[in-house]
């Protein structure tokens, strides 16, 4: 899967995108964040408040709760500020 | 309906031609400008730098777009939204709708620039004289949103 | 504030470069332009003559963008309204509000088009394919008009 | 006094002002109608219905009982259709 980052996120994170096999035991979007927080102190910092997180898969908008597989495009950002 | 997600700046006055050229069933021509400005709270700003994501960004305003015609009756709408880096006094959204009628010309314009604000994929980052921050969401924006819903 | 009562058309893309040139503390500017139909119920338009009460056109035009800056914090604004001979897709009246905020622009620019419909003196004959006519005032304008007040 | 008549009114009375001195016992705007009613149909047609009649003294809009002088200037017309 490809995962993508913009904004304050794609900052704290370091990256822009990066390619990833979806880990056994990632179901959903909240999952895949829990595991990408541990890979270090930037994920935590680009995660630490989940209000502050907004996520589309394939080009949509979808909640936390939603189920991806492995061939899923995410994209992780903060809320937007456009207009 | 024109719909754009763009570096460039637009003209408005042109913007608007496009969209009343050759047509004489046109009642009322709302637009909307969205600009930097040169203070933000306490803060002199520089620069705006807008980031946006690519793939999701037109189609986003085109549902705006779309939801806006089910909405009201319009007769013609165009959304522009730039991205990259602005300065005090720039464009940066233009929202024109054409409808018979004025409300509907109003009250669509306002509706797409609530939901253009927190549903369009674009993020602010502002150079201030104390130092660079990404502007943050407001709440009140939520709540212009879902006053439609 | 730029108040015109003139027979000329104007050209709304001029008007706001007037409004906002040199500024870089505006945020938003909305406009508003109302523009002979072709239609109207069930007649086509051919002609519509706007008579206008020269003494007080002006002058009431003023009273009304002066009660949208005690309303509204607006930074700028101007209002065009044409009289004389005019015909589909042709302009009547413009509205520009420029304010640091999107909701002032937009409601300031709402409340002077309700007042307009009402209190400026002008009349709209048209020239139909059913004869010519006055045009009647509408109760729904007073209405629109009061729910400001 | 000056009377100037605009739009439908104009056109009904068939000019667009006159002159003339103020009547003895006209007070009001409008017993000024009532006494222009009294001299021919194409006023009494122009005032027909009183919630179609606009009346501006001085070039500020008045009520119908407002009192008027024989130096003011008057304004009559139908609803405004401006806009």
């Amino acid at each position: 899967m490809n995962i993508y980052y913009f904004a304050r996120i794609r900052e704290n994170i370091g990256i822009s995108s990066e390619e990833l096999t979806l880990p056994s035991g990632v179901v959903t979007v909240s999952e895949l964040i829990s595991f990408l927080e541990d890979k270090g102190n930037n994920y935590k910092s680009a995660f630490a408040e989940s209000d502050l997180i907004r996520v589309a898969v394939n080009n949509d908008y979808v909640g936390l709760d939603y189920k991806i597989t492995d061939k899923d495009e995410i994209a992780i950002f903060p809320p937007m500020t456009g207009g | 309906m024109r719909v754009s997600v763009q570096a460039e700046d637009f003209n408005i006055g042109e913007e608007i031609e496009k969209l009343r050229q050759g047509r004489t069933d046109l009642g009322a021509i709302v637009t909307f400008t969205g600009l930097v400005r040169d203070i933000h709270g306490d803060h002199v700003i520089r620069k705006m730098t807008l980031e946006h994501f690519p793939a999701m960004a037109e189609k986003e305003l085109i549902k705006i777009g779309e939801q806006a015609k089910t909405r009201w009756p319009l007769e013609n709408l165009t959304i522009i939204h730039r991205y990259g880096p602005l300065f005090p006094g720039d464009n940066i959204v233009l929202v024109i709708t054409a409808s018979h009628h004025r409300e509907a010309a109003f009250e669509a314009a306002q509706f797409m620039m609530d939901w253009l604000k927190t549903d369009a994929p674009f993020w602010k980052k502002e150079e201030t004289d104390n130092g660079e921050h990404w502007v943050d969401a407001k709440e009140g924006d939520d709540i212009k949103r879902d006053r439609w819903t």
